[in-house]
């Protein structure tokens, strides 16, 4: 598979009055081209900064990426300047995110919202570019575009909104989209059609997407391959079938346990004990072993390698050693409620 | 990452159970939320700044004239008429006493002692006159804040608790309010009134108070459907424990901000009835009254302009500096 | 989960309940249409459907936050929203309680998690001494699963989960008897989400406790609730025991609602069929004449614009407006 | 318009001295601007002033304080009939109006009328015509006649019969005053309501007439050509700007924007060195005056140590430092002489003076007389500037010279200190009056018993009785002198009605190359005929 | 919208009715009459009254006045014989509205410049400076201001015509000490909402667009930045430009601040009805304008009528 994006021990610091919080701490992500990869994780965890960090649009002050690589067909993207950067951004790489009501500018109009970056990466003129935000509103789905273009964000729906978002991040056929929790803010039966909409409109532009969501059920409709994120690191990589179904890193596990079964019942959900750690004081060891109910002496005073399950897979867990006791996922991970 | 650590020895992968307890325990410190503000406004150097120049000139304005031995009103057309500021120790920075052709004015009227901010056409001590008239600004602009506060506070919450048919009648009476220019309604009343600090606190208090009534209607309108306001009601709670235990501790850091403005507000305002003959009466004396008499003198005995301007422009910057400090320091957004 | 029934003893009943908001000069959301349900004593009723179709606004009419507009809301008998006497609210407000959406919003920033927890006991002076007041707000902490040491701290210095749980002693503190949770989780990270949960059941369990649970996550509500109502636009579209409504919904809507919920599980998303609506939510200040969800419907025919579907029972406790099901104009469908 | 105005005056008035097409141009600034261009109504300087160039009465005052003739030729012819005196003036023939109109003695007819008749509203300076013993005046202004009954008649166009009912030695500086200029009763009658509310709309006969009149900035004047004596007018424009701030002034003038600024004292400090710098004495006095319904003030010797309690030079020359003189009688010094040619301020002598012994003594005597050992009044002052110094200085040494006084001061706008006086609201008050007309009698008359400037509850009967006397006894001018000389005693020295304070003067820049520029004692201030611009 | 305008004007018309009567109740409460004078006597003062209605019980005079008023007549000056107080006025808004109006536009693009600079420049000294500036500029007194600069400007370099109303030059150094007002509370205004604003998703958006950081700023933010600067900047306009006693003294500019300070003082009763409802109307008027402006710059707000709070 070619690699379309490739992310290199990361790190992305942001200082508060109280402290300096380390959002990301060296991160490390691949992504192919055409596939949809999925960040999951902890509130906090640091994905939504990650995503920032690829865009180039970590605030600062206060933020700062610290170290690392991101490499983007080879480019590191962390050394450009502010200007070639804009090059990349809205045109090779764009971006989704969560909130529809507050992402699109109140105060113009949709089609000139899309319009700004065709005119900036394609030269367009006015008129063409006027033409061509019509023809996307049409395409993600939005009825009576000519009409459409015309008017403000307030004038839709929410739905709507986050399918015009969607028109701008895909203007200029850009080769990675990155889509920081789409859905989180609509109704199921309208993230339905957006989910729909946009593995369609992949399928039709050869785009390669990152999905951030917490929503389990949405990694497994959409993704290709999943990352799951905890206390500023990947812990876990693989496929969805790997992640799903053989899952290696206790997070993971929990994670996948306290998922409640549409299918099944159960007298009591598996939450995961504790909370997550704190980013401006983070453990020395793996993040996780605070809560893992498998957490050895070595967890706290070593943060693990990565280790290969499979081609597709790595974990970052002590349990991976050979010198560690076997521990068995838990039954309860059984997806979906189906027994397997 | 792939470095080997050596460290690492085998019983260390023995399973060690870490308490839930522990990792539930809340890592920050405890800290209330006024020195929460307190500790982020500690870290805005200007807003540190602006504090101490206030609370040293209030010191000042309280202290200061007890320095001489003279009053406010002790004069000596004389003897000691229009003497240039002489500041031992601080003759390079042209405290010496000398006017602007080098004449020493001390010498000429044979005078011995040191006046440090110089005396004025009666042979009064500047230093006192400008200290007490700072004492006299603050107070006013003191009282006159508290007065828009009370009243502010009281009608902006009254009509954005109850809402409704309270809420629009009250707000028609504000906008009326509004719409007479306030210089017009500042006036008319110190003339029916008859000038005197008292008239002057009312005055500005009339025109004062709607500001913070419409800040106080704004929060109190988006407190009162907060989810903490009606978890509160659904205990049961009165009207009134809701506004005192609910409503008004959380509009007070908004109010305490609007004050840090208001004060030096009226301390201007006042500085202008001054110069409009409406302020403070002779032979009392504020900032604005001294800034007055500086201006008119401000070619002939700058001294006279420089400290009253000088400590009205320190007051003004001082307490926005604070203002600005405080409203980052309360602001939900600058928290984490 | 099944808590025993053999009483049955409807603890509230919610009849023909209305909440009009005016919003304009001569406009009015009816953010619920007549709404129809009942709850038994010790159960968990869960409310679903999208978002701003009128779930939050039930729950607090329920507890005369809101008035109501028409309807009547029986509480142990008790019509909350007929005139009362002070004393009488009180004891209202003893008996039924709520825990909020929001863990940032819903504890005041200015006070101490001793002095929120023990509001209700001020009120309502339950405790006789100030020694007392303390050890019932410390015992409530540990009930929650914090821990003494939180008492004296503020809200802002606390994590989500731990606010929540924060909300919830505070609702316990008063020992209501019913207590309607407005979407308790859905502002909680998944990992905490479960906590919260797992607790509400605990607490029910000893306490007998009657929930009413308002989500939209339908996974959650399925798992915690014994009968299930759906909500669409105002009106309730269809009540049924859990496992029924999930097994079986009738309504065109519920149906839709749960073929959307994406499983957390990749073979069943590859192979699932799903009905996806077209079009949004209508405004509920003009909400579509007859059914409210005849605009999305797949099954829409004339008759659904023009008449207001019934609420029958088709199957045993299991209710649905809906005229795909009404015998009298089954026949104008062909499905 | 006005902003070319402005920027032609910079290109008109160059600083450079050595030029010698300098023109006859004039730049002044004034306080106010000009309320009213109505000479029957007109009760301030600023009108005054203007009205003194663009108007023309009988007689005016010329560069050396004299009063010379204008629109009469020469002396009138004075003539006794009966109790009456006639007096017969012949006009210029060659005056005419702006217009073309030649002004006639029904001009002066038509204008009087209007201002003793009752219905004028407004006309304050209406009571000039009684004092002057104008025939009838009093009568008609009561309404008790009607006004074609006021003393004065056109016998034809150039010949003024004017009947008064005493002789009156200060005619001519009444005749100078602006409320006896003749009006154009055609043109003002043409105008209805808007007659002198713009420059077309009035009509003028003076040396200038107003050329330009911008209510919001300023006033140009420009020679008259039709003025009868234009041979005898040297400047050709004055071009006037309204500045209310002294500092502006002040500043104008050393950026050579205007010819001449008024100065107060601390700028007196400054300036006084300088060759531009003048002083002059003015004839207006400042004094107390005491409400005598106030229990305190109503003793004698309280009201004499208040008088004589302060120091007066000090005040004088510390704080007014403006050619003011500390004023020893209502009177001042320089305004008139006495029949034996003596000033009147001299014949009389000092009448009050500050003396701390004595002011002592009184102020004790007084105390015991009244049985108490503290007094608390209120002194009311003006609120314009510099006024504010004084009055406290002036409390200040009055409360630390008599033991148990406590002053407080209370300043007023003009408008509400004139209120409180009338309705005999205030304690001590302090007041100014200037001359109207050139004789003592403008003082005096004011403080007889129930005269609406008597505001202070004062009577003496010896004191009625020696102003009466003196009102009828204008054949005897020595004894007349008499009188009035007692009458002033009684007041000031022996009364103590007033507190005097000082007489006023007045500092200025003036730049040198203006010939005659300076203010007359009474009447309008200045006579801008007479004057004319050196080469600079 | 025309009917929002209709209805918004209804109301203005029924403030403005009560703005006359108070202030005209509170006229009779002042101290004095218009026609106290030494030379007047009490039948001439009577005679006074009587021509000018002021003999009246005072809600005749009201009605008199009100009625007056409605068919454009606001009465004639005490103090300036007989002339209008409509052509009094006008002729003397116009200065003040004049450097008023020049010093609200100066005013606000240097506050706005310097507001999105310190943004922009966010805890860096360029801020520090900025915020300074601003700060500095509403703690000295502008008469102290107005002083210097005509002193040294004027006076000393002669740069500048020392005071004076004419042409362009004249108005610099007034409008200049007004402006520097203006610019310290819209530049302190403005890094608050920028700050705001740009912490905004929609920022985020637009930037994730690749649009250069001008775009970003002057299309996407200033617009949204401007609907609170909008607030303020309306009454901040009226009482600029009802024009400032202060600077029109010091550079003897016939405006209308002097004139009406002035017109309180002669207790010119139609003059200070006059302006006030002048400086009333012009109030409220102006309110409508910013609302109707949020309109203009806000989309949602269009045709709603009325300001969301
Ligand atoms: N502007 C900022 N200033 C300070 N800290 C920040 C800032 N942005 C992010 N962080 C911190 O970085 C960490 C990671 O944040 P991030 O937004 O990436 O989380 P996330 O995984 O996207 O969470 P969520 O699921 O809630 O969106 C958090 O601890 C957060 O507090
Ligand atoms: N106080 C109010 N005034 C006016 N309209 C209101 C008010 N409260 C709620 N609404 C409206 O009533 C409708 C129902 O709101 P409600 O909060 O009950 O929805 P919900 O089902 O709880 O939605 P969510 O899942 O988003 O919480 C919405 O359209 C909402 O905008
Ligand atoms: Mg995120
Ligand atoms: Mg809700």
């Amino acid at each position: 598979m070619d690699k379309l994006l490739e992310i290199k021990d990361l790190q992305v610091t942001f200082k508060t009055y109280a402290a300096t919080v380390q959002a990301v701490r060296g991160v490390n992500l691949t992504v192919n081209k055409r596939e949809t990869l999925a960040i999951v994780g902890e509130s906090g965890s640091g994905k939504s900064v990650t995503s920032k960090a690829i865009m180039g649009l970590i605030p600062n002050p206060p933020g700062k990426i610290t170290g690392g690589e991101i490499l983007f067909e080879g480019t590191d993207l962390t050394k450009l300047s502010e200007r070639k950067m804009q090059k990349y951004r809205g045109n090779e790489i764009s971006m989704i995110f969560q909130d529809p009501m507050t992402s699109l500018n109140p105060t113009m109009t949709i089609g000139k919202q899309i319009a700004e970056g065709l005119r900036k990466h394609q030269g367009l003129s006015k008129s063409e570019a006027r033409k061509r935000a019509v023809q996307l509103l049409d395409l993600v789905g939005i009825p009576n575009p000519q009409v459409r273009v015309k008017q403000y964000p307030h004038e839709f729906s929410g739905g709507m909104r986050q399918r015009v978002v969607i028109a701008i991040a895909l203007a200029c056929n850009p080769k990675l989209l990155i889509a920081d929790e789409p859905t989180t803010a609509l109704d199921v039966t309208i993230q339905a059609q957006i989910l729909d909409l946009m593995k369609d409109l992949q399928a039709k532009m050869d785009t390669a997407i990152i999905l951030i969501t917490h929503d389990l059920g949405v990694v497994a409709n959409m993704a290709h391959r999943v990352a799951v994120m905890y206390g500023g690191k990947i812990v876990e990589t693989g496929t969805v079938d790997e992640i799903f179904y053989r899952p290696k890193h206790p997070y993971t596990w929990g994670l996948l346990s306290s998922m409640p079964k549409l299918h099944t019942r159960q007298s009591e959900l598996l939450a995961i004990p504790g909370t997550p750690p704190d980013l401006a004081n983070p453990p020395k060891g793996c993040p996780f072993a605070a809560r893992c109910p498998h957490a050895m002496k070595v967890c706290t005073e070593f943060m693990p390698d990565y280790s290969d399950v499979s081609d597709t897979q790595q974990v970052a867990c002590w349990l991976q050693d050979e010198r560690a006791p076997k521990v068995e996922p838990p039954e309860t991970i059984g997806v979906g409620g189906r027994t397997r | 990452m792939s470095v080997v650590n050596d460290n690492i020895t085998l019983d260390m992968f023995q399973p060690a159970q870490i308490s839930a307890d522990e990792s539930d325990r809340i890592s920050a410190p405890s800290i209330g939320f006024w020195k929460d503000a307190w500790l982020r406004l500690r870290k805005n150097k200007a807003a540190v700044v602006g504090l101490f120049f206030i609370v040293l000139i209030v010191i000042m304005a309280i202290v200061a004239p007890m320095l001489s031995k003279y009053g406010i009103d002790d004069q000596d057309v004389v003897n000691r008429q229009n003497l240039y500021p002489r500041i031992p120790g601080l003759e390079w920075l042209g405290f010496d006493g000398k006017d602007s052709t080098g004449m020493d004015t001390y010498e000429l009227n044979g005078v011995k002692q040191n006046f440090w901010f110089g005396t004025d056409e009666l042979g009064r001590d500047i230093w006192v006159r400008v200290w007490a008239g700072t004492r006299i600004s603050l107070i006013i602009a003191l009282i006159a804040s508290i007065g828009d506060c009370l009243i502010g506070v009281a009608y902006g919450g009254i009509s954005a608790y109850y809402g409704g048919l309270v809420d629009n009648v009250m707000q028609r009476v504000i906008e009326i309010l509004a719409g007479i220019p306030n210089l017009v309604l500042i006036i008319l009343f110190i003339l029916w009134l008859g000038g005197g600090m008292t008239s002057i606190i009312l005055a500005l208090i009339i025109s004062g108070w709607i500001g913070m009534a419409r800040i106080v209607r704004g929060q109190v309108l988006k407190l009162k459907n907060q989810e903490f306001v009606l978890a509160s009601r659904t205990l049961g709670s009165s009207d009134q424990r809701i506004i005192w235990k609910h409503l008004i501790p959380n509009v007070l850091g908004q109010i305490i901000i609007t004050l840090m403005f208001t004060i030096p507000g009226a301390i201007f305002f006042e500085a202008f009835l001054s110069f409009i003959g409406l302020g403070i009466p002779a032979p009392a004396a504020s900032l604005g009254s001294l800034n007055q008499a500086g201006f008119e003198n401000l070619q002939i005995y700058p001294y006279m302009a420089l400290f009253p301007a000088l400590i009205l422009s320190i007051l003004m910057i001082s307490f926005n500096l604070l203002a600005d400090g405080l409203r980052d320091a309360f602001d939900p957004r600058m928290r984490k | 989960m099944t808590t025993q029934k053999n009483e049955r003893q409807k603890y509230v009943e919610v009849n023909n309940l209305k909440k009009h908001f005016k919003v304009g000069r001569n406009a009015y959301l009816r953010a619920v249409d007549d709404v129809s349900f009942y709850i038994y004593k010790g159960e968990t009723f869960g409310l679903v459907g999208e978002s701003g179709c009128g779930k939050s606004t039930t729950g607090r009419t329920i507890i005369r936050l809101y008035d109501a507009t028409a309807g009547e809301v029986l509480i142990d008998g008790v019509n909350v929203h007929a005139k009362k006497s002070r004393a009488e609210l009180k004891d209202l407000n003893k008996k039924v309680q709520m825990i909020f959406q929001d863990p940032y919003a819903s504890l005041n920033p200015r006070m101490t998690v001793k002095d929120i927890i023990a509001e209700g006991i001020d009120v309502h002076n339950i405790a006789k001494s100030k020694k007392e007041r303390d050890e019932r707000v410390y015992h409530l902490l540990e009930t929650v699963g914090l821990n003494r040491e939180h008492a004296n701290r503020y809200p802002h210095e606390f994590s989500g989960g731990q606010r929540q749980r924060i909300g919830i002693a505070r609702a316990l503190a008063v020992d209501p008897e019913f207590i309607i949770c407005d979407e308790p989780i859905s502002a909680l990270d998944v990992s905490i989400q479960a906590q919260v949960v797992n607790l509400l059941e605990k607490l029910q369990k000893e306490r007998g406790l009657t929930y009413l649970f308002i989500a939209h996550d339908l996974s959650m509500v399925k798992h915690i609730s014994d009968r299930v109502g759906v909500m669409y636009l105002g009106k309730m579209t269809e009540v049924a025991e859990s496992d029924e409504l999930y097994d079986n919904p009738l309504h065109p809507y519920t149906q839709a609602l749960l073929s959307a919920i994406p499983v957390p599980d990749p073979d069943y998303e590859r192979t699932r069929e799903r009905i996806i609506l077209e079009g949004d939510v209508p405004s509920p200040v003009n909400p579509p004449s007859g059914c409210r969800f005849r605009t999305r419907c797949p099954f829409a025919t004339e008759v659904c614009a023009q008449v207001t579907p019934r609420w029958t029972e088709q199957r045993k406790d299991h209710w649905v407006a809906c005229h795909l099901y009404d015998d009298e104009y089954k026949g104008n469908f062909n499905r | 318009s006005s902003g070319g105005s402005s920027s032609d005056k910079k290109d008109n008035k160059t600083k450079t001295s050595s030029n010698d097409n300098y023109k006859q141009v004039m730049n002044l600034a004034e306080t106010e601007e000009i309320p009213t261009m109505n000479t029957t109504i007109a009760d301030d300087q600023v009108s005054f002033i203007v009205f003194n160039q663009v108007y023309e009465g009988l007689y005016t005052m010329n560069e050396k304080d004299e009063l010379v003739p204008a629109l009469a030729v020469g002396d009138p012819q004075i003539e006794k009939q009966g109790s009456d005196y006639v007096y017969t003036f012949k006009l210029q023939p060659n005056a005419k109006w702006s217009n073309g109109d030649p002004v006639t003695a029904n001009d002066f007819v038509y204008a009087w009328q209007k201002v003793v008749d009752p219905k004028t509203k407004g006309a304050s300076y209406n009571y000039l015509f009684p004092t002057l013993g104008i025939k009838n005046a009093q009568e008609i202004i009561d309404g008790k006649m009607p006004p074609d009954q006021l003393g004065v008649k056109a016998v034809d166009d150039h010949t003024l019969e004017v009947t008064l009912t005493k002789e009156v030695p200060y005619y001519k500086s009444l005749f100078a005053f602006p409320t006896f200029f003749p009006q154009n009763k055609k043109f003002v009658e043409s105008q209805g309501k808007n007659y002198g509310l713009e420059v077309e709309n009035c009509v003028f006969n003076g040396p200038y007439v107003l050329d330009s009149w911008d209510h919001n900035e300023g006033w140009v004047y420009k020679k008259n050509p039709t003025y009868w004596d234009k041979d005898n007018v040297h400047i050709d424009q004055i071009n006037v700007k309204v500045v209310k701030d002294l500092q502006a002034r002040i500043n104008l003038y050393m950026g050579g924007k205007i010819d001449a600024v008024g100065l107060s004292k601390n700028w007196v400090a400054k300036y006084s060195d300088r060759d531009d710098f003048r002083k002059k004495l003015g004839t207006s006095v400042y004094y107390f005056k005491f409400n005598e319904k106030n229990k305190y003030l109503k003793n004698p010797n309280i009201r004499k140590a208040i008088s004589m309690g302060w120091d007066r030079q000090a005040y004088v020359d510390k704080l007014l430092n403006n050619g003011s003189v500390v004023a020893t009688g209502l009177i001042p010094g320089g305004f008139v002489k006495t029949a034996d040619g003596k000033d009147f301020r001299e014949a009389n002598g000092d009448l009050q003076n500050y003396d701390l012994e004595k002011a002592k003594e009184y102020w004790q005597k007084g105390l015991d007389e009244l049985g108490v050992k503290n007094v608390e009044l209120e002194i009311l002052a003006y609120d314009g500037p510099d006024y504010k110094q004084n009055i406290t200085y002036i409390a200040n040494q009055l409360q630390k010279n008599l033991p148990g006084l406590k002053l407080k001061i209370n300043q007023q706008e003009f408008k509400v200190m004139l209120d409180l006086e009338d309705n005999l609201k205030y304690d001590i008050a302090t007041a100014g009056w200037g001359p109207d007309y050139q004789d003592p009698m403008t003082f005096l008359d004011m403080f007889t018993t129930g005269n609406g400037n008597n505001q202070m509850a004062y009577s003496n009967p010896e004191y009625d009785k020696l102003i009466k006397e003196a009102g009828e006894k204008a054949d005897d001018p020595a004894a007349r002198d008499q009188l009035l000389l007692q009458a002033e005693k009684i007041l000031i020295q022996d009364d103590a009605a007033l507190g005097l304070m000082y007489q006023n003067g007045g500092a200025s820049l003036v730049q040198p190359y203006l010939v005659n520029f300076a203010s007359h004692p009474f009447g309008p201030d200045y006579s801008f005929k007479f004057m004319s611009v050196k080469k600079h | 919208m025309a009917r929002y305008i209709a209805g918004r004007i209804g109301y203005l018309i029924i403030t403005l009715f009560i703005i006359a009567s108070f202030t005209f109740l509170l006229m009779q409460l002042l101290p004095g009459s218009p026609f106290n004078s030494e030379k007047l006597t009490a039948d001439q003062i009577q005679i006074l009254k009587h021509e000018y209605n002021l003999d009246d019980p005072i809600p005749i005079q009201f009605i008199h006045y009100i009625g007056g008023m409605l068919h454009g007549d606001f009465g004639v000056s005490f103090t300036y014989d007989g002339r209008p107080v409509s052509d009094l006025i006008v002729h003397r808004i116009g200065p003040s509205a004049t450097i008023g109006f020049e010093a609200v536009v100066f005013g606000t693009i240097v506050g706005l410049l310097l507001g999105i600079i310190a943004a922009l420049k966010r805890n860096t000294y360029i801020d520090y400076l900025a915020m300074f500036i601003a700060v500095l500029g509403i703690s000295i007194p502008s008469f102290v201001f107005a002083g210097l600069l005509q002193y040294y400007i004027g006076v000393k370099l002669e740069w500048l015509p020392i005071a004076f109303w004419g042409g362009f030059k004249f108005h610099i150094m007034p409008a200049f000490s007004l402006a520097v007002g203006v610019i310290a509370n819209i530049a302190r205004f403005m890094r608050t909402e920028m700050l705001d604003v740009l912490g905004q998703d929609y920022i985020v958006t637009a930037t994730a667009k690749g649009l250069s950081k001008a775009s970003v700023i002057f299309k996407h933010s200033v617009r949204n930045a401007m609907i609170p600067i909008v607030t303020i900047l309306g009454p901040m306009v009226v009482g600029i430009m009802t024009g400032s006693l202060v600077i029109e003294q010091i550079f003897a500019i016939p405006g209308i601040g002097d004139q009406f300070v002035n017109s309180i003082t002669k207790r010119d009763y139609p003059m200070i009805m006059g302006t006030t409802l002048l400086f009333s109307i012009l109030f409220l008027v102006v309110i409508l304008i910013v609302d109707i402006l949020y309109g203009v710059i806000d989309p949602r707000i269009r045709l709603g009528g009325g300001r969301k709070s």
